[in-house]
């Protein structure tokens, strides 16, 4: 050792111990990386110390359930004050943890179906937040300041040297072992299977420290499956003016696509109606999204040159397979996913990201927060905002900086481009929730949960578009904040927002091209029907895909 | 559950015909029906809706039907399930399509 | 009730009903002369076996002694609620009992109908709803959903449920409703042979409920609309 | 593309199947012969009552239709609804039209009026019986998203003829309610292979509970109806005891099957795992080989 005192590698000094430890508690059952499942609370009583940051594989869409389970079983006189880094609270046990004081504090991206029981724990003080990010945002500090001391993720298979096959979902993994094993930490992972020879090496085994063999695969969630059989008209109409209104517009080649039924109309309006404009070859070429089921029928159309994704989707593995060129895949063929690379890709090399909300403000901020649920919104924030930090330029991008700038001095003169982000909303939400609100809820769930800012989804002047089903608002084209409050009330249709319109200002900004209705743009509403969609159920999907795409079953009403 | 009723001037007045249904009464849903209201120089509508206290976004919905139609001896009965504004105005312009002899083969 | 004091009550000259598991059938003398029963007990789940049992026994009547008249006796929680059942099409089944009552009757057999113990929801369409004419003792109790489960189903609270089927008859459990509705054409009080007796003579060949609910005054619309479907 | 019968609305599917422009509606919303009982409850009602009813021709010839919306309170039979159904069938005895089809989609009895509705169920049985008895035939189309549960189940199977897509289904009791019954591992209701395969059409038409099956297509119904016409199955003693052994052999030889593809097998599909990913079109093969209960 070259510091006797052990001040410059205590961390490795502490790794040393815990693995020492685990291999003195697990004796026998400890064969090389291989620990059997049932020994699995050993392991983790040995090598956890109180304090720790322990990241638990939460991702949007793979859980490790198993590991998660387990973590719960410790017994918090031993084990206590754990500080939990993970960007998905999807598992009741990813809370259970708190309750059961073994862990105390968190940070966090998402908690999308944990979110209403997670504020009430904040209100009782159970849980200490640390902040909510973004998925790119806690990727980063991974590699800064949230690094974490032990990793528990899960993966498809494993080798006898503690090698990864991550499959499909890869997802979060990378990002969290890296940045584990490289700062002494320890890596503990579940496996579906152990196999002789993996497809292919996700993660190498010399940052793996010790491997299980769940009892069960892990969980995974079809997040990204919409039934087309749901897509109502109007969200028809609203994909017909996207289409015309803004990627026609700009010549958009490279984009994300939010979650949601109006996204998914989108998709389903490529090979037909986009088609029948002539715009094939023209837009949506090339995405930073998970493989959608509804993309299938424009890709089979030879709409899509590429896609990468930040996670895979259940039903879409022999798909993939055989669509190598649009997809990325490894050499054994299946897909290789990466949540932080294609966050980085969504923000820096798309053009535009378009997606739905719950509520937009006066000024166009946007927010999915409600009160009494603590949320967060995962990676909307990343693809939803400029990236400032760009210098390439494409067409699109230089069209939005341009009509940003027009007539413009000073700082603003400089040429420059802009992303199109675009929120898609319909003016009522069920239950005649309006979309538009004076107020953001956010404010309320803030002072409610002692956050330091309200938690925007989507931040009004990142915003350059609001579409809804009364027209488009270009948000490009305003000078001035009364400008731009009267273009958002101008297609909040009959919300209270709408209704207290200045009437003869928004005729005067649909003059101006800044509002656009369906007839501004040559849409006749009678033509927005269903029939318009490539696909109208899920069977219509499979048929698509030449049988290649296999449904889950809760999906499948054939 | 909530009645509503609104009285719209208008003056374009539809030669006979028969009693035009669209829609159905399902859930975000709802079904228009127009029918002949003799020498009334109003278009009469009456609605049916689940839903409660939305009074005056109804009769915004409907005026705004009416500046873009302007008509009269008519009476629009509704039967509403919880259906959107966009949804009720979608339904209304395909009656007014259908009372035009405009109706569009929804293939 | 029970089956079997009720058997006794109903034929004091004599029956030979058996009972094999839920089933009941055999034949009993009313006035000198002999009916079959078709029954189930024991608050029967009207699964696959059991309907095709009954109608069996329906059909074996038909066959072997025509004109014989068929008391079906009611007691049923309602069709086997299993997915095996429903594999198998629980539902062709059960209408295939529903169409060997039918055949009795267009073979001239009288059948009467009564419940004297449960009758719930779907078991009791394609046996004593589908008989000439249903009767049901008063202690009995018909219903397709009890009122909290309705309220749940419904999304109506089930105050309102309640306040409201003190005066209609047309949701709420109970033999009265199905009286005044015309479902039921009558409760059988004290001398229950008396009234089988007046059932079989006066068995009604043509469906008559909708005309008795209207009647009565709970089910006011359903004769009229037939009408004037028929009419238009 | 062709006209989705399980999008379209019953009048879209009343129009499209019956020769064109010939549907004369009886009862329709004009009249405004709505249920007496949803106010009361505050629920809206539909000026049809969800079935529209009328006559028209098929093929030229006079047919008489009826149509449920299952949009509508789940296509549920009410009073209004009810005698509807019952009146088309009284008048069918009078005019002898060369068929009464019946486009059913429903969950069987409307809760809101459940009393009303289960008289009503086995008021349309009988009704439906006495013109089958007058060489009226009854033809069945399913093809719903609702499909057809409950009391229109069993009327459903009282039909000479059922005819069904295989997004349609027919059964009993909804799966919801038995897993609320007797647990998930009973039947997993959001499991909805499953749902499909138990009561779809593939099933019913492989085992038999559907004389035809055809693709989700108003267009492909019209021509099942059209070679229906005119063909009335006598309900003799000889044709129920016919059913009654059929349904004793079913028993015998399905009764131990667990899952659907247990009873396909059984029936001679070499490969019931490719049955559900099947077209409609190429069912007919499988059928054939499907020895024992053919129709």
């Amino acid at each position: 050792m070259n510091a006797p005192d052990g001040r410059w590698n205590q961390q490795a000094q502490s790794r040393t111990r815990r693995v020492a430890r685990a291999v003195a508690a697990l004796g026998h059952g400890l064969e090389g990386k291989h620990v059997a499942s049932e020994d699995t609370t050993k392991l983790l009583t040995a090598v956890l110390e109180p304090g720790d940051r322990v990241c638990l594989e939460g991702n949007n869409q793979k859980q490790a359930d198993f590991l998660a389970r387990a973590l719960t079983q410790l017994d918090p006189s031993q084990v206590h004050d754990l500080h939990m880094v993970q960007s998905v609270l999807a598992l009741p046990e990813h809370l259970d943890l708190f309750e059961n004081g073994i862990a105390s504090k968190l940070d966090f991206s998402f908690s999308g179906p944990q979110s209403a029981r997670l504020a009430k724990m904040v209100a009782a003080g159970q849980i200490q937040i640390g902040a909510i990010h973004t998925y790119l945002e806690l990727f980063a500090r991974y590699f800064v300041d949230l690094t974490p001391r032990v990793s528990l993720v899960c993966a498809q298979s494993a080798d006898a040297q503690g090698n990864l096959y991550t499959g499909a979902n890869t997802e979060d993994t990378p990002a969290i072992v890296e940045a584990t094993a490289f700062k002494s930490g320890i890596v503990i992972v579940q496996v579906n299977e152990m196999v002789e020879h993996l497809p292919r090496v996700d993660i190498p085994g010399d940052w793996v420290d010790f491997v299980i063999l769940a009892p069960k695969p892990n969980l995974i969630e079809p997040l990204f499956t919409r039934d087309p059989a749901q897509i109502s008209e109007i969200q028809v109409l609203m994909a017909m003016m996207a289409i015309k209104g803004i990627y026609a517009e700009y010549g958009v080649q490279r984009l994300n696509h939010g979650i949601g039924f109006d996204t998914a109309a989108i998709e389903l309006l490529l090979p037909t109606y986009a088609e029948s404009l002539g715009l094939k070859g023209k837009i949506c070429k090339h995405w930073a999204l998970n493989p959608h089921p509804a993309l299938i029928p424009a890709i089979e159309a030879g709409w899509v040159e590429s896609v990468h994704s930040f996670g895979s989707e259940l039903g879409m593995e022999n798909y993939i397979k055989q669509r190598s060129d649009v997809f990325f895949t490894g050499a054994d063929g299946s897909m290789r996913s990466n949540r932080a690379m294609c966050q980085a890709a969504g923000h820096y090399a798309c053009d535009m990201f378009i997606g739905s909300t719950l509520q937009i403000d006066l000024n166009g901020h946007s927010s999915t927060a409600t009160q009494g649920r603590i949320a967060g919104f995962g990676g909307a924030p990343n693809m939803g905002a400029d990236a400032r930090g760009r210098r390439h330029a494409t067409p699109a991008w230089l069209k939005a900086g341009a009509q940003a700038r027009e007539g413009r001095s000073g700082v603003h003169a400089m040429p420059r481009g802009q992303k199109l982000v675009v929120q898609i909303v319909e003016t009522f939400r069920e239950h005649m929730q309006p979309a538009f609100v004076e107020k953001l809820d956010a404010w309320a769930l803030a002072e409610q949960a002692k956050m330091e800012i309200p938690p925007v989804m989507i931040y009004g002047d990142d915003v350059t578009h609001i579409l809804t089903e009364e027209g488009i608002a270009n948000l490009l084209l305003c000078r001035g904040d009364e400008e731009r409050e009267q273009a958002i009330r101008g297609v909040a249709g009959f919300t209270p927002v709408g209704l207290a319109r200045d009437k003869r200002m928004v005729e005067n900004l649909r003059d101006r091209g800044v509002i656009q209705r369906a007839e501004d743009i040559g849409i006749d509403k009678r033509d927005a029907t269903r029939s318009l969609l490539a696909a109208r159920t899920m069977r219509d999907l499979v048929r698509a895909s030449g049988g290649l795409y296999n449904p889950p079953k809760r999906f499948r009403n054939w | 559950m909530e009645k509503l009723q609104f009285q719209l001037v208008g003056d374009k007045a539809p030669a006979a015909f028969i009693p035009i249904l669209v829609g159905v009464v399902g859930s975000g849903n709802l079904e228009v029906m127009i029918e002949p209201l003799a020498d009334s120089p109003t278009c009469r509508v009456d609605v049916i809706t689940s839903a409660q206290g939305f009074a005056p976004i109804w009769r915004a919905v409907m005026q705004d039907f009416q500046e873009r139609h302007g008509l009269a001896g008519i009476a629009i009965s509704i039967n509403d399930m919880g259906a959107t504004p966009a949804v009720v105005s979608l339904r209304l312009d395909q009656a007014a399509a259908a009372l035009h002899g405009l109706t569009k083969d929804n293939a | 009730m029970n089956w079997e004091p009720l058997l006794d009550a109903l034929f004091d000259a004599g029956h030979q009903v058996n009972c094999s598991g839920d089933l009941l059938t055999g034949t009993a003398e009313v006035q000198g002369r002999t009916v079959a029963v078709v029954g189930t007990t024991n608050h029967a789940a009207i699964g696959i076996e059991l309907a095709l049992a009954q109608a069996g026994a329906v059909l074996s009547v038909v066959r072997g002694h025509p004109g014989r008249p068929i008391v079906l006796l009611v007691d049923t929680q309602g069709q086997r609620l299993r997915h095996r059942d429903e594999l198998l099409g629980i539902n062709r089944y059960m209408a295939h009992l529903g169409c060997c009552i039918e055949l009795a009757r267009r073979q001239h057999h009288a059948v009467i109908g009564l419940v004297y113990d449960q009758a719930l929801s779907g078991g009791f369409i394609t046996s004593g709803l589908i008989a000439d004419a249903c009767y049901a003792l008063p202690e009995a109790e018909i219903r397709v959903m009890r009122l909290p489960a309705m309220a749940r189903v419904t999304k109506i609270d089930e105050e309102r449920l309640t306040e409201l089927s003190k005066s209609n008859p047309v949701f709420a459990p109970g033999v009265e409703n199905f009286v005044a509705m015309g479902g039921i054409r009558a409760l059988w009080r004290g001398d229950l042979q008396a009234q089988l007796r007046i059932a079989l003579e006066n068995s009604p060949i043509v469906d008559q409920r909708s005309l008795d609910g209207a009647a009565r005054g709970g089910r006011k619309l359903a004769a009229m609309v037939v009408e004037r479907v028929v009419e238009a | 593309m062709n006209r989705s019968f399980a999008e379209s609305t019953a009048r879209e599917r009343v129009a499209h199947l019956l020769d064109a422009k010939s549907f004369i509606e009886i009862l329709g919303p004009g009249e405004r012969v709505v249920s007496p009982h949803l106010a009361l409850l505050g629920v809206p009602s539909s000026f049809d009552d969800g079935v529209v009813i009328g006559h028209g021709t098929l093929n030229g010839q006079l047919v008489f239709i009826a149509a449920q919306e299952g949009e509508f309170m789940g296509g549920g039979v009410g009073e209004v609804h009810g005698a509807k159904l019952v009146g088309l069938f009284k008048r069918a005895l009078r005019d002898k039209p060369a068929a009464v089809i019946v486009l059913a989609e429903s969950g069987g009895v409307r809760l809101h009026e459940a009393n009303a509705g289960l008289i009503a169920v086995s008021e349309v049985m009988r009704a439906l019986l006495d013109a089958r008895a007058q060489g009226i035939p009854v033809i069945m189309l399913i093809g719903g998203a609702n499909g057809c549960f409950g009391g229109m189940g069993l009327i459903a199977r009282c039909a000479d003829h059922v005819v069904m897509s295989d997004l349609g289904r027919l059964a009993m009791s909804g799966p919801e309610v038995i897993e609320s019954s007797h647990g998930v591992e009973e039947y997993d209701s959001r499991d909805r292979a499953l749902v499909w395969r138990t009561t779809g059409g593939k099933h019913r038409y492989l085992i038999g509970d559907c004389d035809q099956l055809v693709e989700d297509d108003v267009d492909a119904f019209r021509h099942a109806a059209i070679g229906l016409l005119g063909q009335s199955m006598s309900l003799s003693l000889l044709a129920l005891e016919a059913e009654h052994d059929l349904l004793s052999d079913r028993l015998t030889r399905f009764g131990e099957c667990r899952d659907a593809l247990d009873v396909w097998r059984l029936l001679g599909v070499p490969d019931p795992s490719i049955v559900a990913d099947l077209e409609a079109s190429e069912m007919f093969v499988l059928k054939s080989l499907a020895s024992g209960e053919s129709v």
